[in-house]
């Protein structure tokens, strides 16, 4: 057995494999933790019959899932409709794929990056091709459904998708202006060099890239191709059965993925908190893994707390946001962030400064101005009264 | 038609020239099993994409006859019957239908009952309030406020429960009074129900008054002007929010309310937002009034709870009507009496069916999430549109 | 709201800031099969009949809105050579009661002979006409269909304010 | 249990409730309290032009109840019957409201004038009444509400057979109104818009509120295909998914 057939199938097909079950098993858990931090945050409990706080619920309903009938509409392109789930599921591991989990690690006696694929130079590039390709799952969905629920569903969801890409890539490309690379790893050594995270001088595109991250994934507040109190379930109201896990995984899968290229962009990936400060290497205990996995946690736990909280937005206010306000913002912002990279890593330093100077200033400026009135106290002066 | 719905109807003009392949329009099904439309109500769209060209609704699903069974019930009988309509705010059906019998018997009901009836009455505003403010905000997907106001509307079932044996369907009112009296400790339940409450709507107004996403959601949807309410006949909050400031509770005073101080809310753009703050702000009427019913019955205890009421009910011939202010508006029935021991008609005027009519004029151009905003912010109970 | 309102997201995050406070309280809600709450006294359940104290008036079939009772009788002579009523049949369709608790208002003896007053709720059964057509001797002595609530005498009747003075 | 109970001494007399199941609804065609014939005594006419309806009535709890008076002298019914002739057929007060018998004929001109002189601008209630032996079979019961004359209401009353004039060209409100009423009782509202079913659905025989409709319903689908529903509804005498439970 040749060193190259370890290296360039064995351990690619491995790491392939542990990514489609991450992606599966982590899709999962993440319901069971959505449904308990909704609850939490709902002041009810949520599942807590499987297993120990009903962690083994998302077990018993793939069970369930996967021994349920799969309703096919009968007048549905059948192909298509099985195609739907498939070509949303594909683009979110592939995506997750192309995502450095941590530092080189030796598999199988092969030094390799933890790392699905290969470090691609291109990395970025092909992870905005193939996100986008999962639109096309959810149009077809919609549309094979042969049911009109759906083709509304499918139909937002292209306009969605398709609106937010841009601003999105915007704020790529912000990040991949202070690095200077489109590959993963190196904008992570980039940031390590930099000696700051780019959050503090992407702030605003740190923002515009997760508030369309938000709407690409389809979750609150932008959750209209689903929109259940409208489209009943959007694009996947005809499906059933495994069908719709997929969907679902996929869902999460989305959600996984946004999170990890947010934290490889702007929070250093693995690195830990503050890379370059000596006096911290004490949190090296923690493998970088664990960071990365951390912080991508973070973000998921921010997804729920927005969907607990917020309403929808309406479909055209959706557009006109993306459109009239991310875009605007994040052309500015990398014309800033351009300006600042020029300068340099000092530039960058600089920049970061005054941005969160401005916010904190921002904050603190609103938190003493005097309480505003509540507008139902603003009624109440303005009260008639007729008495007979 | 097209010049009575204001709003962002007019960024989306219609489509001009021949229909492309002879789909502009389609016509989409809504409900009657939707998720967004509180029960069975069916409406039938003709939508241009999103746009809604015309709303139909198509009512019925629920009817039961309510009115002939009315007919078939002596006087006493019917209080039951009454808390199926409207059926999250039994006690003011109750209320509206012994009202018209007392006045159709001249009964001189006593004090005390008048002044239970108007706390039940209140509290009852409060619980369907809540849980209107609770179904809105999720049909605009903030699915938060629907837990939160819970813990309001439990309270409240549980003092229900407490005074009359009943959480949903109270049956807690009799002609001439009240079947029961309060029991001991009761009050002193109310009050405590009324001081974490103010707090508690702060709370859901965080979530919701401020928030950009749901003002941009509910301003300017489902405009229907002053005039075109009336038109419609539209009562309750609807009617406030368009800036009449039009409530039975001092229009027509029954029972206390004029020994009682409460403000009337009125809005002033007629939109769904209007509608919002107006309901926001009856719950803390509603919560002055308890307070001062409370105050009344505490310096006041008795026994007294039922007027002088003949053992067979027995009205003289003739029609009366009579209404309430029901959370949803104005509730009424129309009794004609032909001397015999039951009603020989018995009309209910449900405001949410009434309501529900305008709602094809507030929807027309919007879009379809819009509509589902416009029928939540109606606040129809489909048990008291089909009766 | 200002420009700086908005363009700093207060109203955004005072949303989320009552949710997360929100996360640190203990859940509302109850486990409902292990937990329940307890009804109150004046809770409209399950139906009891006393049979002895009954005086065959058939008034609570006649208040009732929906006639779901049926009340027959014969007279009988007892060795003193009195005459005395006897139930044949007291049935009540359960499926079709509403709880509105008139019959128990109607009841003129003291305490009432029929009453709800027994706290007595999970109804829930598998046959619906078998066991929800309630005869007398299920209405005076429960069988398994119906388990009364821990703790609550489902004998103990309310008294009738009417005949309390 | 609690076995020697007392048994209240008197037995309640069974007697006036007692036949209460049984009779049904007095269906004495007496079409409406006759407004006292003349005139009535003015002291109870006191109550007159006060507008707003109080919530107890201000007759005295007789056993006779509140008695019906005379109302054609009130300025409102006076100044319609001036407006719109022959529209006031009688006119009279009950339990503090005014109910004015308008001629059918006359409906739709005596609401346009009440709505556009009077500031009637809201129409509260349209209802009717099924007299079930009376000639003109139905009473039309409209409620209007001023609310530029003190919160005012006026009910109208017209006796009508089958067809009766629409209003909804007064009221948008009485669309929905109507179509109940042509729904319950089958009356046909002439000239309006779009006179369908509303409660029941579209295909339903009968008229649910008439009299003579039986209250537990009829087997609608043996109404209207007699050869596939037999009498009870449920699967056909022949259908194999028939089963008889005995």
């Amino acid at each position: 057995m040749s060193e190259s057939l370890v290296h360039y199938v064995l351990v690619p097909f491995v790491k392939g494999l542990l990514t489609v079950i991450l992606v599966a098993t982590a899709a999962g858990i993440l319901t069971w933790i959505e449904r308990r931090g909704l609850g939490r945050l709902q002041i009810r409990k949520g599942p807590n019959r499987v297993g120990p706080a009903g962690f083994f619920q998302w077990i018993a309903d793939v069970v369930k899932l996967v021994f349920k009938e799969d309703v096919v509409p009968s007048r549905a392109e059948k192909v298509i409709h099985l195609l739907g789930p498939l070509l949303l599921f594909t683009p979110a591991v592939v995506v997750l794929g192309l995502v450095p989990w941590g530092p080189e690690v030796t598999l199988f006696g092969v030094t390799t990056p933890l790392h699905a694929a290969a470090d691609l130079n291109v990395a970025l590039l092909l992870i905005l091709a193939v996100s986008s390709i999962g639109v096309y799952g959810i149009i077809l969905a919609g549309w094979s459904s042969n049911s009109k629920y759906p083709l509304l569903g499918g139909l937002r969801s292209a306009a969605q998708l398709i609106s937010y890409e841009v601003p999105m890539g915007f704020a790529i490309v912000a990040a991949v202006l202070m690095a200077g690379s489109l590959s993963m790893v190196e904008i992570i050594e980039a940031q390590k060099e930099a000696g700051i995270w780019f959050v503090f001088p992407g702030l605003v595109a740190f923002f515009l890239y997760f508030v369309s991250g938000v709407a690409e994934t389809n979750r609150t507040p932008f959750d209209l191709p689903e929109a259940e109190s409208e489209l009943v379930g959007g694009f996947h109201t005809e499906y059933s059965g495994f069908r719709w896990a997929i969907f679902f995984m996929s869902e999460y899968g989305n959600m996984i993925s946004i999170g990890a290229i947010a934290t490889t962009l702007f929070f250093g990936g693995w690195l830990r908190p503050f890379p370059n400060v000596a006096w911290l290497s004490f949190l090296d205990v923690i493998p970088p893994f664990f960071w990365f996995a951390g912080k991508v946690f973070l973000f998921l736990l921010v997804y729920i707390w927005f969907r607990a909280t917020f309403p929808r937005y309406r479909f055209d206010q959706l557009m006109a946001l993306g459109w009239k306000a991310l875009l605007p913002i994040s052309l500015a912002n990398l014309f800033l962030v351009a300006l600042a990279a020029l300068w340099g890593a000092a530039g960058l330093k600089v920049l970061g400064a005054v941005l969160v100077l401005l916010v904190a200033g921002g904050l603190v400026a609103a938190w003493r101005r005097p309480a505003r009135a509540s507008v139902t106290t603003r009624m109440a002066a303005e009260k008639v009264e007729v008495r007979a | 038609m097209s010049e009575t719905t204001p709003g962002t109807a007019a960024q989306f003009p219609p489509l001009e020239g021949p229909p492309l392949l002879g789909l502009h329009e389609m016509e989409l099904n809504f409900g009657p099993q939707h998720p967004s439309t509180h029960g069975v109500l069916r409406l039938v769209l003709k939508v241009d994409g999103e746009r809604i060209v015309s709303a139909r609704p198509d009512i019925g699903y629920l009817h039961r006859g309510t009115e002939k069974l009315f007919e078939t019930e002596t006087f006493p009988m019917v209080v039951p019957h009454t808390d199926r309509m409207d059926y999250v705010a039994s006690a003011t059906n109750n209320h509206a239908y012994v009202l018209v019998v007392e006045k159709l018997l001249g009964v001189e009901v006593p004090k005390r009952a008048q002044y239970i009836r108007v706390l039940l009455d209140e509290m009852q505003r409060i619980s369907s309030h809540v849980l209107w403010l609770a179904t809105a905000a999720l049909d605009l997907g903030a699915i938060t406020p629907f837990f939160y106001t819970f813990r309001e509307r439990e309270v409240i079932l549980d003092l229900f429960e407490e005074y009359c044996g009943a959480r949903l369907t109270l049956n807690c009112m009799r002609i001439g009074g009240l079947p029961v009296d309060l029991t001991p400790g009761w009050l002193e339940k109310v009050r405590a129900f009324t001081e974490p409450f103010e707090k508690n709507v702060d709370e859901y107004e965080e979530l919701l008054t401020e928030n950009r996403i749901w003002k941009q959601r509910t301003i300017g949807i489902g405009v229907l002007d002053e005039k075109r309410c009336i038109e419609w006949g539209m009562t309750g909050p609807v009617l406030r929010a368009a800036g009449k400031a039009w409530d039975i509770r001092r229009a027509i005073p029954y029972e206390v309310y004029p020994e009682l101080e409460f403000d009337i809310p009125v809005g002033k753009n007629a939109d769904t937002y209007d509608r919002y703050l107006v309901r926001v702000a009856e719950l803390r009427q509603s919560r002055r009034i308890v307070l001062q019913c409370l105050d009344w019955l505490e310096k006041n205890p008795g026994t007294e709870i039922r007027g002088k009421v003949p053992r067979v009910i027995k009205p003289p011939a003739g029609e009366a009507y009579a209404a309430v202010e029901a959370p949803k508006g104005e509730l009424g029935f129309h009794l004609v009496a032909s001397g015999g021991n039951k009603p020989y008609r018995l009309h209910v005027r449900p405001p949410s069916f009434i309501n529900l009519q305008a709602l094809p004029e507030m929807a027309q151009g919007h879009l379809v999430g819009d509509l589902v905003a416009v029928i939540g912010t109606i606040d129809i109970v489909l048990g008291e549109v089909d009766r | 709201m200002s420009f700086l309102d908005r363009v700093l997201l207060l109203d955004i995050f005072a949303g989320l800031r009552v949710t997360a406070r929100h996360a640190g309280r203990k859940a509302d809600t109850i486990e409902y099969p292990e937990q329940s709450k307890e009804p109150s006294e004046r809770f409209r359940g399950m139906f009891r009949l006393d049979e002895e104290r009954c005086i065959k008036c058939t008034l609570c079939a006649i208040e009732c809105p929906i006639n779901i009772i049926y009340i027959d009788w014969h007279t009988e002579k007892t060795p003193e050579g009195k005459a005395e009523k006897k139930l044949d049949r007291f049935d009540l369709d359960m499926k079709r009661c509403m709880f509105c608790g008139l019959c128990e208002e109607a009841c003129p003896t003291n305490p009432r002979s029929i009453w709800l007053a027994t706290k007595t709720y999970e109804l829930g059964v598998y046959e619906r006409d078998e066991a929800l057509y309630l005869d007398k001797s299920k209405l005076t002595k429960w069988d398994g269909n119906v388990k009364p609530y821990p703790g609550v005498d489902p004998d103990k009747a309310p008294v009738n304010p009417a005949k309390e003075k | 249990m609690s076995e020697d109970k007392t048994i209240s001494p008197e037995t309640p007399a069974p007697e006036p409730v007692s036949k209460a199941p049984e009779t049904p609804a007095p269906a004495a065609p007496e079409p409406r309290p006759v407004p006292a014939a003349a005139p009535a005594p003015a002291a109870a006419a006191a109550a007159a032009p006060k507008p707003a309806v109080p919530a107890v009535p201000a007759a005295p709890p007789k056993p006779a109840g509140p008695k019906p008076t005379d109302a054609s002298g009130k300025p409102l019914v006076a100044a319609l019957a001036a407006a719109v002739p022959g529209s006031v057929l009688d006119a009279y007060e009950f339990v503090g409201e005014t109910t004015v018998k308008v001629d059918p004929g006359k409906l739709v001109e005596a609401c346009r004038h009440l709505k556009d002189a009077e500031g009637f601008t809201y129409l509260v209630d349209l209802t009717a009444v099924d007299w079930k032996e009376r000639d003109p079979r139905f009473d039309v019961l409209l409620l209007l509400h001023s609310f530029s004359r003190g919160q005012e209401r006026l009910r109208l009353k017209a006796a009508v057979g089958e067809s009766c004039p629409s209003v909804t060209g007064v009221w948008l409100t009485a669309n929905w109104m109507e179509r109940e009423v042509f729904d319950m009782y089958g009356v046909r509202f002439d000239g309006h818009p779009d006179l369908r079913r509303i409660l029941t659905w579209d295909g339903f025989q009968g008229h649910p509120l008439r009299k003579d409709f039986p209250v537990e319903g009829i087997d609608t689908g043996a109404a209207i295909y007699p050869e596939r529903y037999p009498e009870g509804g449920g699967p056909g005498p022949k259908d194999p998914n028939r089963k008889v439970l005995s």
